[in-house]
């Protein structure tokens, strides 16, 4: 049987693979899926939740943040493209022009 | 006229004189200036006289005489040490009584001698106004000193006469020298200053009051009351902070060095200020002050040991001092130092006589001095002089008899004075033979060293420049008649209180008496001698004054003058004399020195060290390059640029970590964001 | 009329400021005009505030007089309240005397950027006047900090050559001091009601609502914990610490003096430094009685320190204005000194030392700016004889010198033997101390005096010195005048002073006149001169 | 409340659906308009149209909860609505002739700040996590593209993607803690999250973690040490309007949402979240302050500056009382006018060959442009909180509160922070007054940028000396709201 708090365990390592990932990748794209990453752990979260909680509310929320994720993705590729065509490159390394 | 209510206009005179001659003066023709600048002391001479004559005509018991003309200030409320509340008020106010009668008779009598001697001296120089307006300033000031009422009222006088003597020292202000010696008399004269007002703070916060005839009363009705009693600490610390500022004023040991110097001054301001007036200040303090000195034995005999050293230690100075102005200057000290040596013995009123008298004669032989100077074309060096008693007669007769005077010899005033002062050191319960013995011996050297100085000047052989020889000249009549009247002074003033053993009547001692009224205190009985006796040690000192002359006849008269016979005589003590025993030169190492080192020290400490965060901060917007030698900059400038530098180190992190790289953004969130965990999981409880 | 003696204070204090804003339109380039009119408003304005010292009742001067009180921020329970007691009187005047001076002395010595720089100064004014005037801590606290900004521009644009660091070094330094300040009058402001409504006598009075009442915080000193009071004396001690300027709180002094122009100086020196004193004595001391107390070794070694520090360290200065403002650490100490002797005398003496040394020293700041007009330097090496060619000039720094130096007659005796007469009654080592500060000061002034106007002229810069004319004699006769009435004739200020000094006293030191009957008048029952004794 | 759908619901939005409604029209209108200058001024209308539905909200004077209590309508939220409106209104008053020098006055960018805002007024009036989400993703979105409007341009590309990459990352970690509130209570409702998380002890490790990942999402938004890095790359990238907005609408924005948060739904957990939170305000407050000392880009060193403020007003929340509330609404009110009085300055010195972003660019500026130096003078004065100006006064509260309740120590550091931040705002000050002019100073006006300076000086300036009714307002929005 699959217990709640391994639906938590489960995400929670997700969402430490998105950090990680995060932390760690040179490409921005990577980059932007490790973000989704975390998000579609937070929805495991949710979902667990609500299921564990015999309630409707978690799944709603968890609809809410996928929307939200697939809006981000695309402003976000909008604006990698924005760089790109300025840039040419898709290594956040190479993003500092500014700093201190 | 009611001269004795009109006593506050006294000072005021030459206050008028001073405003005239000061605003306006450099305007006026010399001769006016002058006119106005004696006119002055003259008129305050004429009240003086007329108030003393109708104190004079009063009950002795009732010569006493106070003018308030408005309350100076009121600085509230006040608890006096015995618990009481009182009001630091002060009163503008005048006092005359016998002591200051004698004193403003003296002020404004030599004053007005040496004003009208200044306007011949001083004729030829610039600035002749100037001169005259801080002489009438200098006599307001005295005048105030000896007059008023209360102890701030004489410390008006006390810092003003200090002020006169500032700018008179720093007469010829172009002269470097002039300039030193004014600073050196006015800062030394300071510290003797910070005595005497801790002094006068004591005694408001012990009697309430520093009106003189209200502490005098308090202190006698306290030691009726049995509050107060002799010995006690309070009195003795009042005493010395007093002294303190006598010494200061009155060029005792250890704060004599100002006075020599002052001689940059013009010569009759040596005369008037640094001989006959200003320095006795301190004598006339002690003596206002008597009944704390009698309550505090303990003071007083510190008073008549340093008086007594202070004799004898500037006497030996003198022996071998070549400026003529110098030598008078150490006579003065030392004479001085008979003063407080009778003040000390409880002689009040022989140290005052010795005062007036000295007055005379000391300002007799400055103004002579001033004659010679003046014939010499302001040569002062005794070296080169000699044999210029036929060239300026009146001169060499007057200063004769000035030194005859200061020598002690019998007739003349400084006899009378001189020897008042060693038989009370010698009788006085409070005196020692010892105390005696210095003063005799002091009145050798005097003799000596005065004769030394006649004989220099007046006989042997002329060793004067050439140039300057033909020119010698009698000094005008505006110079010569102030000499001539105060011969006759140093000859008469004696007179006033011949001792009863010649059978006089010591008339000067009981015109004092109402104010040196001794305390009912218990003490030694005084030994009666005989008069036989009191003439024995008379004729003792006589003698050793007579054998000081001896030995002056025979170096300097019979022998003509050579430098190193002279040099040698002394063997090794003489440079240490001739400088002065080094005190000028230990002062500058000990404080002087010190207190300027102090001064850069602390300057360099605040700059470097103390000065503030703001200058840390300041610092930063220069971050760039100075990574290197920062370490230096942060102990160097120390304590408060630490701070600045902490703030730097704390931007340097700043800078590492905002490195436009995304990720590590992200990464220090992440970081923040464990922290936070492991603090709140762990670190909470 | 009426109106004008209801709003004195209001109108003497905004006078300025309504002459700014006439100077504001004024044609930039019309450089006699804008000197005029600034001049004009300046000494209107301190003709407009004769009328106070006229109408200040003497006999009552521990009330405050001509108040206005007029609700501003009712949300916080602040209040347009002012008013005047004999104390800030004093203080006041001094302000609106010196302020046209300074203006005057400036007619020569700034020629660019005049709109402003006169702006900047009456702005100033209105800054201080505010101050003195205030009797709402909120109220005083927005004076405070308003008068920073032209301060700041003034030594900043006009300023010599470290003008920038100086200046912001002076903002800084009192903006660090005044936020703490800022602090303490929160911790009273919320500590109030809790207060009021333990103590009905409190209640009774002021209410039991937040307030910024200086008279309901001065009543509240009483009841306040002093673990309390010692916490918020430490932060006004910081707030008016750094404004006096106590050692070791002084080093912005000499860089702003040094860089200031001659007017920011007087200012600076007359006004800008009493405001830290006058802080003391309003707020600290009889708002936080028991702090106060707990302050008092500290306080009192400060200062000493202060008056020693500051004028061994003025000697050895080579730059005339630093030492004048090194000078004036030395007397700011004995000012504080006498204010925390805790007694009549003291802090009688410690409030005429400082419209001494607002007159002393104002003076000094407005002679070596004549000099720097004239020679453009104030390397004390670079003068010498200057008597010769400038004898008013000496005649006056002369009298300065004396004033500041404290020679009797003059004003500075008066402050500073009362001080020390103060001092004694605490402790007579306090006095003996600074006494040396007494010494001292005659050594390096005397010594500047000496350096600069005796010896020889032989600096050929200096040979053709032009002395003092008209304008100058103008700017400095009134400091003179100033100072030989208080060296006289003290007593109306000591008048001014005294009940509410004795007040002060009564609330730090409650028993100070037991054994005087009438205690509870605030002034003891001390018998007249003669009377007694 | 137990019906679906009401028509009050509707009229509880109503000032959000304004500005949707506006934000559309633009979309469409851009397509119609040449001059696209004038789709600033139709964004204008719209703001002033939901400003005065907001004005008719508040005259019925009666807090609604709409939508089944997912958002109410409260003293509290209509204040902060007004200042995300006034913030709006007044960037897009300096954004009129910004955009059009810097070539890119697009009208997509009038619509992204109308829905930016409408955003930030959902989560203003947002009492339930799903609302506050959507809200606060609106807002960021609409954000992260108006960071990078300047297309053809490097930094505003670069300072896009990071606060994109970085806000999303944070959205993430925020959302993984309302995932867990929600398991712990059951409810996305603020109150009964707050009811659940009382229940459970205060140590709990599940509650704990929601809360440090809430704080984290949080202090990112508000720009919070050692959130805040993003912020001087952002806001030096941004078009400078943007920068100005971001400055104040979106931390205002950030600021509601966390005080909701953290006053209602984990008020429970107040005792743990409020040391992290005292350093995290002592970080912020100080690394603010000393970053800022050496920029010599104006933006970059109004970042930092904005990161030293968001430290201050956290002491608001840190007090947690009556006067620290209040403090929060009215500093940021405050701060809007002042900042925005700021930028509009800033946005005046870039020309068209100028970029004018350096400190050195103010040079003299008092010479050339007097009234707009002295104006400058006097916002710096208000962001450094010098009497008389409002600043003082926002600051004042600031402190008050936590004096009021005890935190001495913050409060003395939060001074001596303000402090400091006189020194490097006093560096524009000198450049300004006492620096020669050079060729490079000047300014260039616009009525826009006119309208802003005058409101933004106005306010400045009487809330200073009279700040009375604002107290009364920022009172009463907190009082009835907690």
């Amino acid at each position: 049987m699959v217990a709640t708090h391994h639906y938590l365990f489960l995400a929670a390592a997700l969402f430490t693979i998105g950090v990680i990932g995060v932390l760690t990748r040179r490409n921005i794209m990577i980059v932007l899926m490790s973000i989704e990453l975390m998000m579609n752990a937070v929805n495991i979260n949710l979902i667990a939740f609500s299921n564990h909680l015999q309630q409707v509310n978690g799944q709603i929320f968890a609809i809410f943040v996928i929307t939200v994720a697939a809006a981000e993705a695309a402003v976000g590729l909008g604006i990698v493209i924005a760089m790109f065509k300025n840039k040419e490159t898709m290594n956040i390394n190479e993003i500092d022009l500014m700093k201190w | 006229m009611n001269f004795l209510d009109l006593i506050w206009l006294i000072p005021l005179f030459p206050v008028v004189g001073f405003l005239v001659n000061g605003l306006i003066g450099k305007r006026l023709p010399k001769s006016v200036v002058g006119i106005i600048g004696a006119g002055a002391v003259l008129v305050s001479f004429i009240f003086s006289a007329g108030a003393v004559l109708q104190l004079a005509q009063l009950p002795a018991e009732e010569r006493s005489h106070t003018v308030r003309l408005y309350q100076w200030f009121d600085a509230g409320a006040a608890q006096t040490l015995g618990g009481q509340m009182a009001r630091f008020q002060v009163d503008f106010g005048f006092l005359l009584d016998p002591l200051s009668s004698v004193m403003i008779l003296v002020v404004t009598g030599i004053g007005f001698l040496i004003h009208v001697y200044s306007t011949g001296y001083m004729h030829e120089e610039d600035g002749f106004y100037r001169f005259f307006a801080y002489l009438n300033l200098f006599m307001f000031s005295m005048l105030t000193l000896v007059l008023g009422s209360n102890y701030l009222m004489m410390f008006i006088g006390w810092e003003g006469v200090g002020l006169c003597s500032y700018l008179l020292i720093g007469y010829y202000f172009h002269k470097k020298s002039a300039g030193d010696a004014a600073k050196k008399a006015f800062v030394v004269n300071r510290v003797g200053d910070w005595g005497l007002s801790i002094g006068i703070m004591l005694i408001f916060v012990s009697f309430g009051t520093i009106e003189f005839t209200a502490v005098g009363e308090a202190v006698r009705e306290g030691l009726a009351a049995g509050s107060f009693s002799v010995s006690d600490p309070l009195f003795i610390g009042i005493a010395l902070a007093l002294f303190v500022g006598a010494t200061g004023k009155s060029a005792q040991l250890p704060l004599y060095v100002w006075l020599p110097d002052a001689m940059e001054g013009p010569t009759p301001v040596s005369a008037l200020i640094h001989a006959a007036t200003m320095v006795t200040a301190g004598v006339y303090m002690v003596a206002r002050s008597n009944f704390i000195f009698q309550m505090a034995p303990e003071a007083m005999a510190v008073v008549a040991v340093i008086g007594a050293l202070t004799a004898l230690f500037a006497a030996s100075i003198g022996l071998v001092q070549n400026d003529i102005k110098r030598v008078l200057a150490y006579s003065t000290v030392s004479q001085l130092g008979y003063m407080f040596l009778a003040l000390g013995v409880g002689a009040f009123a022989a140290g005052v006589f010795h005062l007036m008298t000295h007055a005379f004669f000391k300002a007799l032989l400055f103004l002579g001095s001033g004659s010679v100077i003046h014939a010499m074309h302001h040569e002062q060096d005794m070296r080169k002089m000699g044999a210029l008693k036929n060239k300026i007669p009146i001169t060499f007769k007057t200063m004769a008899i000035g030194t005859l005077a200061i020598a002690g010899i019998p007739g003349l005033a400084g006899f009378f004075s001189k020897d008042e002062i060693l038989w009370k050191a010698f009788s006085n319960p409070q005196g020692h033979v010892i105390l005696w013995l210095l003063g005799v011996v002091v009145a050798g050297m005097t003799a000596f060293y005065m004769f030394r100085l006649l004989f220099m000047t007046f006989y042997g052989e002329s060793r004067v420049d050439h140039h300057v020889e033909h020119h010698i000249h009698e000094s005008p009549k505006s110079m010569t008649i102030p000499l001539m009247v105060l011969a006759a002074g140093s000859v008469v003033s004696g007179y006033l209180g011949i001792p009863l053993w010649l059978g006089g009547t010591n008339a000067f001692e009981h015109w004092l008496e109402p104010v040196f009224e001794p305390l009912p205190i218990t003490q030694a009985a005084i030994v009666e001698h005989s008069h036989a006796f009191e003439a024995g040690m008379a004729a003792l000192s006589v003698m050793v004054a007579l054998a000081g002359i001896y030995l002056a006849y025979r170096k300097y008269y019979k022998t003509s003058y050579r430098a190193e016979t002279e040099v040698a005589s002394y063997g090794a003590a003489y440079p240490v004399l001739q400088n002065k025993y080094y005190v000028d030169e230990l002062y500058d190492g000990l404080f002087v020195n010190r207190v300027k080192d102090a001064g850069v020290g602390l300057w360099k400490f605040d700059a470097k060290l103390v000065d503030g965060a703001v200058n840390g901060s300041a610092s930063l917007t220069v971050t760039g390059a100075n990574g290197s030698n920062w370490w230096d900059r942060w102990i160097v400038d120390g304590i408060v640029r630490f701070i600045g530098g902490f703030i730097k180190t704390a931007s340097w992190p700043i800078r590492l970590i905002e490195t436009g790289y995304t990720q590590n953004y992200a990464l220090v969130m992440v970081l923040g964001v464990l922290i936070i965990i492991g603090y709140a999981l762990w670190g909470g409880q | 009329m009426d109106f004008f003696r209801q709003h004195i204070l209001t109108i003497v204090a905004f006078w300025p400021v309504a002459g700014v804003i006439v100077l504001v339109f004024l044609n930039k380039e019309n450089k006699t005009l804008i000197r005029w009119w600034a001049n004009f408003v300046a000494f209107a304005g301190f003709v407009i505030s004769l009328p106070i010292w006229f109408w200040f009742d003497f006999e009552n001067s521990d009330q405050m007089q001509f108040i206005q009180k007029v609700p501003w921020i009712q949300n916080l329970g602040v209040e347009y309240h002012v008013g005047i007691d004999g104390i800030s009187l004093l203080l006041v005047m001094l302000t609106t005397l010196l302020g046209p001076l300074a203006l005057l002395s400036s007619w020569d010595a700034i020629d660019n950027r005049l709109k402003e720089y006169y702006a900047f100064l009456l702005m100033l004014q209105t800054g201080m006047i505010g101050v003195f005037i205030s009797l709402d801590f909120f109220l005083f606290y927005v004076f405070w900090e308003v008068m920073l900004v032209p301060m700041y521009f003034l030594i900043g644009v006009w300023g010599g050559s470290r003008k920038l660091y100086a200046a912001i070094k002076f903002f800084l330094y009192t903006l660090f001091g005044s936020v703490l300040l800022l602090l303490g009058i929160l911790a009273l402001y919320f500590a109030y009601p809790g207060m009021a409504a333990q103590q009905p006598s409190l209640a009774a009075e002021f209410g039991t609502a937040h307030t910024f009442n200086v008279l309901a915080f001065q009543a509240m000193g009483s009841f306040l914990p002093a673990g309390l009071q010692w916490w918020i004396f430490l932060a006004f001690f910081v707030g008016f610490a750094i404004k006096v300027p106590m050692f070791p709180f002084h080093t912005w002094l000499p860089d702003a003096h040094v860089e200031a122009p001659t007017a920011g100086s007087v200012i600076l020196a007359g006004v800008l430094l009493k405001m830290g004193t006058y802080g003391f004595l309003r707020f600290s001391l009889p708002m936080l009685p028991e702090g106060t107390k707990a302050f008092i070794p500290l306080m009192i070694t400060l200062s000493i320190v202060g008056i020693v520090y500051g004028a061994l360290v003025a000697m050895m200065q080579p730059d005339m204005k630093k030492l004048v403002a090194y000078s004036s650490v030395s007397h700011m100490g004995f000012v504080t000194l006498g204010m925390f002797a805790l007694n009549p005398n003291g802090l009688n003496g410690s409030i005429i030392q400082q419209i001494n040394h607002g007159i002393s020293t104002g003076a000094l700041f407005l002679i070596v700016g004549m000099i720097y007009e004239r020679r453009h330097t104030r390397e004390i090496s670079q003068f010498g004889g200057i008597s010769h060619v400038m004898p008013v000039f000496a005649v006056v720094f002369l009298i300065m010198t004396m004033s500041s130096i404290g020679l009797p007659l003059l004003n500075g005796f008066i402050g500073e033997f009362t001080i020390l007469m103060g001092a004694l009654q605490a402790n007579l080592w306090y006095a003996i101390a600074a006494g040396s500060g007494i010494v001292l000061g005659a050594a390096y002034m005397l010594w500047l005096y000496q350096r600069t106007m005796f010896g020889t002229l032989d600096n050929p810069a200096n040979q053709k010195l032009l002395d003092m004319n008209f304008r100058e004699i103008v700017t400095v006769a009134p400091l003179i005048i100033m100072a030989f009435w208080i060296g006289l004739y003290p007593a109306p200020f000591f008048k001014a002073v005294e009940k509410p000094v004795n007040k002060i006293v009564l609330k730090v030191r409650p028993d100070f006149f037991q054994g005087a009957p009438q205690l509870n008048a605030g002034q003891p029952a001390v018998p007249a001169q003669g009377d007694a004794r | 409340m137990d019906q679906f759908f009401q028509i009050q619901d509707i009229g509880a939005i109503a000032p959000e659906l304004e500005m949707a409604i506006f934000g559309m029209i633009l979309l469409v209108a851009d397509l119609l308009i040449e001059q696209k200058r004038k789709l600033g001024w139709i964004a204008l209308v719209g703001i002033g149209c939901s400003a005065s539905f907001l004005v008719l909200q508040r005259l019925r004077d009666v807090d609604v909860s709409a939508y089944g209590g997912m958002l109410v309508v409260d003293p509290f939220s209509a204040f902060f609505k007004f200042i995300f409106l006034l913030g709006a209104a007044l960037s897009i008053a300096i954004s009129l002739k910004y955009l059009d020098i810097e070539r890119e006055n697009h009208g997509e960018y009038y619509a992204l700040i109308l829905f930016a805002t409408m955003g930030m007024m959902f989560m203003a009036s947002a009492v339930d996590l799903v609302t506050l989400y959507i809200g606060l993703e609106t807002m960021a979105i609409a954000t992260y593209v108006l960071v990078g409007f300047l297309r053809n341009n490097q930094r505003s590309n670069e300072a896009s993607i990071k606060y994109f990459l970085l806000g999303a990352f944070s959205s993430g970690i925020l959302l993984y803690g309302m995932s867990l509130l929600y398991g712990i209570s059951g409810s996305t409702k603020f109150v009964e999250i707050a009811e659940a998380l009382s229940r459970r002890p205060l140590t709990d490790p599940i509650s704990l973690m929601a809360m440090i990942t809430l704080l984290a999402g949080m202090f990112f938004k508000i720009a919070a040490v050692p959130f805040h890095q993003w912020t001087p790359d952002a806001y030096e990238g941004a078009p400078t309007s943007i920068t100005a907005y971001m400055s104040v609408a979106v931390k205002a924005a950030s600021f509601a949402m966390m005080v909701r948060v953290f006053m209602v739904a984990i008020y429970p957990l107040r005792p743990e979240w409020v040391p992290i939170m005292s350093v995290v305000c002592v970080l912020t407050m100080t690394l603010g302050n000393i970053a800022a000392i050496t920029q010599s880009n104006i933006k970059r060193l109004l970042a930092y500056s904005s990161i030293s403020h968001a430290g201050y007003i956290l002491l608001g929340l840190i007090a947690g009382n009556e006067t620290g509330l209040v403090a929060i609404p009215m500093y940021l009110l405050i701060y809007t006018f002042t900042n925005i009085g700021v930028w509009a300055v800033v946005v005046a010195l870039r020309r068209k060959d100028v970029i004018g972003e350096h400190v050195d660019d103010m040079s003299g500026l008092f010479f050339k442009h007097p009234v707009s130096a002295i104006l400058m003078l006097i916002f710096l004065l208000s962001l450094a909180g010098i009497p008389p100006t409002a600043g003082f006064i926002a600051k004042y509260f600031l402190f008050a509160a936590a004096i009021e309740t005890g935190h001495n120590v913050l409060a003395v550091i939060a001074v001596l922070n303000a402090a400091i931040s006189i020194y490097f705002y006093f560096r524009i000050v000198v450049a300004m007054f006492m620096r020669e002019a050079t060729e490079k100073t000047g300014l260039v006006y616009s009525p826009g940028v006119l309208t802003a300076l005058g409101v933004a000086i106005l306010f400045t300036i009487f809330i200073g000396i009279y700040p009375d009714p604002l107290i009364t307002m920022a009172r009463q929005a907190v009082v009835m709201a907690f």
